[in-house]
C-alpha cells in the first residue's frame, strides 16, 4: 500500500516540475532614464519636476487636441533640448524627451551625446533592438523606445520617446 | 468569459433552451458539453488542469469502491465461518487499505492546488526575486475541494463511486459553480445532474428572477461601491482614520453584493434547469454572533471544513492520545479544550489559506479562530449576563447591537482582504482611534472617492432593496417562490430589473469591476 | 449504559445527563463535550467512532449514544 | 382555464413590449446630443437631413476637411452642390466606410479626401470612434465600419445597444438631453462647422523627425479599396492635403513623396495645398482659429473658392445653378449660413 502513496508522490512531482518550467520568466525590459541636476525620468513620468529643473523654455508650442480642448500636448523648447507632453486628468506626462543638438552639450546618463559616433553608443548601450528604415537606432524599453538618428556614423538626435 | 459578459448571458441561454430540447435521458450530456464549452472559453489553458483533476478523482473513487465491493463481497462468503474479531480484523484492512488510497489521491488532488496556488507564496518567503506567478486555473479552489470531499465520501462508504467517466467529470465540472461555488456534495448534487429534469416553466422563472436579483446586487451595489473601495485601497497610506471606516462599511456592501450576487446568479442557473444546489448564504448579516455568522455566510464552504477537516482531526488517533494525556495532566478544563481548540486553529488555519496564497488571509483566518474561541471561552460570563438581566437580553435593541457588533468585526477583518499588507491594516485599524477626520470625511472628503452624490443614492437604494428582500424572505417559502407562482408579477419584475440594472449597473468602458472577487480563487 | 453515564456524569457532574435527551439543543453538550466523550467511549468501549458518525441524531441524549455504541460494536 | 391562461399571455406580452419601448426611449435620452459643447458629433447625423439633395462633390477626411471647405460658398461662386463627411480624427477606414454608406442614397461625381488621416493605421480612441460612428444608420455598412475600428477596451454590442456605453450618463442628463431628443436640425452646413475665432499662427518650427516614415500598410489598403469603389461607381476621387502645416499636425515630405507616387501610379489628381498658401491668398495670422492647426471661415472660404475653380476648369463640374429646385435648397442653406457669419463675427 505504501508503494501507491510514494508513486503518487513522484508522479506528483514531475507534473509540478513540468508546470514549473514551463513558466521560463521572460527577461523584464527596462526603461531608459535622461537625467538632469537631480531629476531622473523617463517617458510616462510626471513632467513637473524636469520642467522646473530646466526653467522657462525658449519656446512653447500647444498641439490642441483634435476637439478635447483641455488634452493638448505641449513643445517645450530649450537650448538643444526639446520637452514634449501630453495631459491626463489634469496632470502633464512626459511625452517625448529630445536631444536635438550639440549647442548645450545635453548627455545621456549612459554618457552619449548629440554629435558621437556610432561605435560609442553601440559601447554604451550595446546593439540595438532593431534599426528603422532611415537608419535609426532604435532601443526598446517597457512601453517606450531609445531613437539615436543618423547622419552617416555621428548622432544627429537623441529621442526617448512613449510608444503610440 | 465573465458571468456579466453578454457573451456569458448567450451562452447560459443557449444551454438551458438545449437542455430541454434533447431527450431527458441525454440531457446530463448537454451539461457537460456546456461545461467543457464555459471552460474552454474561460481559459483554454486551464483545460488539462481541470482534466487531471477529474481524472484523479474518477480513478481512485473507482480504485476505493472496488475495495470496499470486495470487502463485503468476502465477508458476505465467510459470513458464518468468520468471528466478530476476525471480521473486525478484515474491516480494518480494508479501511486501511482505502485510507492509502485516499491518501494518495489526496495528494494528487490537493498536491497540483498547493503547487499552482501557494509555490509563488512559498519562495517569497525564502527570496525576494524571482517567484514564479504560475497560472492559477479558474475555479480550481472550488472544483479541488468538492471532488476531493467526494473521494473521502468514497472512502467512508457514505457513497458509491460513480462507474461512468463522464458523470464524475459533470459533476466536478458543473460551470454554474465553477467560478465560486457552492461546494456541493456528491449524494445532493450528483442524483441532480444526472438525471434529467422535465421543462416546468416554474423554475424557469423562479431560476431567472434569482438571477436577475444576482446581476442587480453584483452590477449595481457591488460594482458602484468597488469604485469607492479602489479608491481608498489605491490611496490607503493617506486616506487613514474615519475613511478606514468607510471602506469596512463599504468593503462589506462589495462583498455582500459581489458574493451572494455571483452564488444567485449560478444557483438561479441551475433552478432553470431544475437543479437546486446547496444554498451558501442564509441572511449572514443578521447573524448575532461570529459562530452563527459562520453558520450563515459561505455554509457549503464551512460545512466543507467541518466535516472532512475539523471532526477528522478531532477524532483522529492522535488528538485522542493527546486527549488523554491532557486530562490527565492539566486537569479536567484545560484537557479537554486542548484537543479541540488546536483543530479548530488548524481548521481555521487552512481556511485562510484556502482564501488566498498572502499572510493577510492566513491571518484572517486565524483572527476569525481567536473570536470564536474567546466567544467560546466567555460564554458562561454571558449566560451570567442574560440570567441577570433577561428583559435586556431579549429586547430587539440588544439583538440589534448584537448584530451590528458582529457585523463590524467581520468587517473589520475583512479589510485585510483589501489592504492585502499584515502590518500595514493593523497600522490603518489604529488610526481609526488615533486619526479623528470625520469632519474632513463629511464635508466633502466621501464625494472624492470617485462616487458622486447620484452613486450613494443608487447604493442606498440598492441597499434598501437588499434589506426589504432579506426581510421579506424570511418566511417559510422562499420570496422568490411565492413570486414565481405569479407569472405576469415575474415579467415585470424581471422587465424592472433589467432596466435597473442597464441603467444603474456600474459596467462598461471605465469600470472594469466586473470581476467577481472570488473568481481569482 | 451504566459505564456510558458514568463517563457522562463526570464531564458534567450534577446535571442529570441521563434522562435529558435534548443534550445538543440545550447546550449541554458543546463541541468540547463531543469530542471529549468520543475519546472516552472509544477507550472503554474499545470502538472507533468516525468523524462521520459526529450527527446531532447520535448525540441527542443518552440512550442514543449508546445505540451508536452498539451499532459499531457489533457491525 | 384556457381563458386565463391567454389573459396571463397577452399580460406578459403587453410588459415586454413596454419594455422594449422604455429602453428604446431610455436608448435615445441617454445618447449625447451634441448640441453644444462638441457639435461634431452630430456631424455623421447631418448628413440625412440632406440626403435627398443631389451632392456632385463628396469630401471626406477629418478636422481638416470640414474645416477647410465651406459648402454655400461653392455652390455661390461655382454653382457645385456638395457635401462634407468629415469627422473628428476620422479615420481612413471609417471615411471609405462613409463612402460606402453615402452609395446607398446618391452616387456623387467627384470624391475629395483629404490624406491627412493615412497616417493612423490602427484604431485611436474610443470618444472619436463613438462620435463618427454612433449616429450612422443601421447597415451592414456600420457593422463593418465598427469592426474596423473598435479599439481594445470597446465592446461591440456597446455599439449597437449605445444604451450599454451611454447608460451612466443618467446622472449628467442636461435640458438639451430634453429638447432636442426628437430634433435633428443640422448644426452644419453641409458638413461644414462654423468657426470665427482668430489666432495667429506664431512658430513655424517643422514636425520633429521620425523613425519611420512609411504610411502605415493598413491606411493605404483601405486607400486603395476607396479607389477601386470610385472606380466602379464611375467616381472621380481627387486627393487633397489642406494648406494647414503646424508642429503638431506636420506633413513630412516623405508622406508627400509617397502619396505623389500613388496618384501618379493610379492617374489620381493631387493637390497639396501647402506650397500654395500664397497663391490662395491665406495669411496665417487672421485665418486661423487655433495658431495654425486649423483655418477659420475666412480661410476656408479662400480655399474653397480656389478650389472650386479647379473643380471647374481641371474636373468639369457644371453650374447647377440654372436647376430651380436645386437653387432653392441651396439658397435657404446660403442664407442660414451668412446669418450664422455675421451672428458669430459680431
Amino acid at each position: 500500500m505504501k508503494r501507491i502513496g510514494i508513486f503518487c508522490l513522484i508522479l506528483l512531482f514531475c507534473l509540478a516540475f513540468s508546470v514549473g518550467c514551463k513558466k521560463e520568466t521572460t527577461v523584464e525590459k527596462q526603461d531608459y532614464f535622461f537625467s538632469h541636476q537631480s531629476v531622473r525620468v523617463t517617458t510616462d513620468d510626471a513632467a513637473k519636476p524636469l520642467l522646473d529643473a530646466l526653467g522657462t523654455p525658449t519656446e512653447r508650442i500647444v498641439r490642441p487636441s483634435c476637439l478635447f480642448g483641455n488634452a493638448n500636448d505641449v513643445l517645450y523648447v530649450y537650448q538643444g533640448l526639446e520637452i514634449e507632453t501630453y495631459t491626463k486628468d489634469g496632470i502633464e506626462y512626459l511625452y517625448n524627451i529630445e536631444l536635438v543638438d550639440d549647442t548645450a552639450d545635453w548627455k545621456t546618463p549612459e554618457g552619449i551625446g548629440v554629435g558621437d559616433a556610432r561605435g560609442a553608443v553601440v559601447k554604451a548601450y550595446g546593439e540595438p533592438d532593431s534599426v528603422s528604415q532611415n537608419g535609426t537606432a532604435v532601443y526598446n524599453g517597457k512601453d517606450m523606445t531609445l531613437n539615436f538618428f543618423y547622419t552617416g556614423d555621428t548622432v544627429t538626435r537623441i529621442a526617448y520617446r512613449k510608444n503610440v | 468569459m465573465r458571468f456579466t459578459s453578454l457573451a456569458f448571458l448567450a451562452f447560459a441561454a443557449l444551454t438551458v433552451l438545449l437542455y430541454y430540447l434533447f431527450p431527458k435521458a441525454k440531457r446530463w450530456w448537454v451539461l457537460l458539453v456546456a461545461d467543457y464549452v464555459f471552460y474552454f472559453f474561460a481559459g483554454k489553458e486551464f483545460l488539462p488542469f481541470i482534466l487531471f483533476t477529474t481524472l484523479v478523482t474518477y480513478s481512485f473513487a473507482r480504485w476505493m469502491q472496488a475495495l470496499t465491493d470486495r470487502e463485503s463481497r468476502y465477508l458476505e462468503e465467510h459470513r458464518d465461518s468468520l468471528s466478530k474479531e476476525e471480521r473486525k480484523a478484515v474491516r480494518s484492512k480494508y479501511k486501511t487499505h482505502r485510507r492509502w488510497v485516499l491518501v494518495s489521491g489526496a495528494i494528487l488532488g490537493f498536491g497540483m492546488l498547493a503547487i499552482l496556488k501557494y509555490t509563488g507564496f512559498i519562495v517569497s518567503i525564502f527570496r525576494s526575486s524571482g517567484i514564479p506567478n504560475l497560472i492559477l486555473p479558474l475555479g480550481i479552489s472550488f472544483y479541488t475541494f468538492q471532488s476531493m470531499g467526494y473521494l473521502i465520501d468514497v472512502s467512508r462508504g457514505k457513497v458509491a463511486a460513480e462507474r461512468n467517466f463522464f458523470k464524475t467529470a459533470l459533476f466536478v465540472s458543473f460551470f454554474p459553480q465553477l467560478v465560486q461555488g457552492p461546494i456541493s456534495r456528491f449524494a445532493d448534487l450528483e442524483p441532480q445532474l444526472i438525471e434529467g429534469h422535465p421543462f416546468d416553466s416554474f423554475n424557469l422563472r423562479a431560476g431567472l428572477l434569482r438571477a436577475a436579483y444576482g446581476y442587480f446586487k453584483k452590477m449595481v451595489v457591488a460594482d458602484t461601491a468597488m469604485i469607492a473601495v479602489q479608491t481608498l485601497a489605491a490611496r490607503s497610506d493617506e486616506l487613514t482614520g474615519g475613511y478606514v471606516v468607510l471602506l469596512i462599511l463599504l468593503y462589506s456592501v462589495v462583498i455582500y453584493g459581489d458574493f451572494t450576487g455571483g452564488i444567485d446568479i449560478a444557483l438561479g442557473i441551475a433552478e432553470m434547469l431544475g437543479i437546486h444546489p446547496a444554498e451558501n448564504f442564509n441572511r449572514p448579516f443578521s447573524s448575532r454572533s461570529v459562530k452563527e455568522y459562520w453558520n450563515r455566510w459561505h455554509i457549503t464552504m464551512g460545512s466543507w471544513f467541518t466535516d472532512y477537516v475539523f471532526y477528522p482531526l478531532s477524532v483522529s488517533i492522535p488528538m485522542q492520545k493527546l486527549s488523554k494525556w491532557s486530562r490527565a495532566h492539566l486537569g479536567q478544563a484545560l484537557g479537554k479544550r486542548i484537543p479541540v481548540y488546536l483543530a479548530t486553529i488548524f481548521t481555521w488555519f487552512l481556511t485562510g489559506l484556502w482564501h488566498g496564497a498572502g499572510w493577510n488571509f492566513i491571518v484572517w483566518g486565524l483572527l476569525n479562530c481567536l473570536l470564536l474561541l474567546v466567544s467560546q471561552e466567555l460564554k458562561p460570563l454571558w449566560s451570567l449576563w442574560q440570567t441577570k438581566f433577561p428583559k435586556l437580553c431579549a429586547s430587539t435593541p440588544w439583538h440589534l447591537w448584537q448584530a451590528t457588533r458582529t457585523f463590524l468585526l467581520m468587517g473589520l477583518i475583512r479589510s485585510l482582504d483589501v489592504y492585502r499588507n499584515v502590518p500595514k491594516t493593523f497600522r490603518l485599524w489604529g488610526t481609526i482611534f488615533s486619526t479623528f477626520n470625520w469632519g474632513e470625511i463629511f464635508s466633502g472628503g466621501w464625494l472624492r472617492l470617485g462616487l458622486g452624490i447620484a452613486d450613494y443614492a443608487v447604493l442606498a437604494g440598492g441597499i434598501l432593496i437588499i434589506f426589504l428582500v432579506s426581510q421579506l424572505g424570511k418566511a417559510e417559502t422562499p420570496l422568490r417562490e411565492r413570486t414565481a407562482k405569479k407569472p405576469v408579477l415575474t415579467v415585470f419584475l424581471l422587465g424592472a430589473f433589467v432596466c435597473v440594472i442597464l441603467i444603474f449597473g456600474t459596467y462598461g468602458i471605465g469600470y472594469n469591476a466586473g470581476d467577481f472577487i472570488y473568481r481569482t480563487f | 449504559m451504566e459505564q456510558l453515564l458514568e463517563i457522562l456524569e463526570n464531564l458534567h457532574p450534577g446535571m442529570n445527563i441521563g434522562e435529558n435527551d435534548d443534550l445538543i439543543g440545550s447546550g449541554l453538550l458543546d463541541s468540547l463535550d463531543i469530542v471529549t466523550l468520543i475519546t472516552e467511549i472509544n477507550s472503554t468501549f474499545d470502538v472507533n467512532i468516525p468523524a462521520e458518525e459526529i450527527l446531532p441524531e447520535n448525540f441527542c441524549s443518552a440512550k442514543a449514544i449508546y445505540a451508536l455504541i452498539q451499532r459499531l460494536d457489533e457491525v | 382555464m384556457k381563458q386565463i391562461q391567454l389573459k396571463r399571455w397577452l399580460a406578459a406580452a403587453a410588459i415586454l413590449i413596454l419594455l422594449a419601448l422604455l429602453l428604446c426611449a431610455l436608448n435615445r435620452l441617454l445618447l449625447p446630443k451634441y448640441r453644444s459643447g462638441n457639435t461634431e458629433g452630430r456631424l455623421t447625423a447631418d448628413y440625412y437631413t440632406d440626403v435627398k439633395t443631389r451632392h456632385q462633390v463628396l469630401f471626406l477626411g477629418d478636422c481638416e476637411v470640414y474645416e477647410s471647405f465651406t459648402p454655400p460658398t461653392l455652390w455661390e461662386e461655382y454653382g457645385i452642390s456638395s457635401y462634407i463627411r468629415g469627422n473628428a480624427q476620422q479615420l481612413v477606414w471609417q471615411s471609405y466606410y462613409l463612402l460606402e454608406d453615402t452609395l446607398r442614397y446618391e452616387t456623387p461625381e467627384v470624391v475629395v479626401f483629404n490624406v491627412y488621416a493615412l497616417k493612423y493605421g490602427t484604431p485611436q480612441n474610443e470618444a472619436y470612434n463613438r462620435m463618427t460612428l454612433d449616429s450612422m444608420k443601421f447597415s451592414p455598412v456600420k457593422l463593418s465600419a465598427i469592426r474596423a475600428s473598435i479599439t481594445e477596451e470597446e465592446s461591440f454590442a456597446s455599439y449597437l445597444f449605445p444604451l450599454l456605453r451611454f447608460h451612466s450618463r443618467w446622472k449628467e442628463l442636461t435640458q438639451d438631453d430634453f429638447t432636442y431628443l426628437f430634433d435633428s436640425s443640422p448644426v452644419s452646413h453641409n458638413g461644414y462647422l462654423m468657426k470665427t475665432g482668430v489666432e495667429p499662427m506664431t512658430s513655424s518650427r517643422a514636425g520633429s523627425p521620425l523613425t519611420d516614415y512609411s504610411l502605415p500598410v493598413s491606411s493605404m489598403e483601405y486607400l486603395e479599396k476607396m479607389r477601386l469603389l470610385c472606380l466602379k461607381n464611375g467616381i472621380e476621387l481627387i486627393l487633397v492635403k489642406s494648406p494647414t502645416n503646424s508642429w503638431g499636425y506636420w506633413w513630412y515630405d516623405e508622406w508627400d513623396a509617397q502619396i505623389n507616387d500613388y496618384a501618379a501610379k493610379n492617374g489620381l489628381s493631387y493637390y497639396n495645398f501647402i506650397p500654395e498658401a500664397e497663391k490662395i491668398g491665406l495669411d496665417f495670422t487672421t485665418d486661423t482659429y487655433d495658431a495654425g492647426v486649423h483655418l477659420n471661415v475666412s480661410g476656408a472660404e479662400k480655399l474653397t473658392s480656389y478650389f472650386g475653380k479647379i473643380l471647374r476648369e481641371n474636373h468639369g463640374l457644371e453650374d447647377l445653378r440654372f436647376d430651380s429646385g436645386l437653387s432653392a435648397v441651396w439658397q435657404e442653406k446660403v442664407v442660414r449660413y451668412q446669418q450664422e457669419k455675421e451672428g458669430l463675427l459680431k
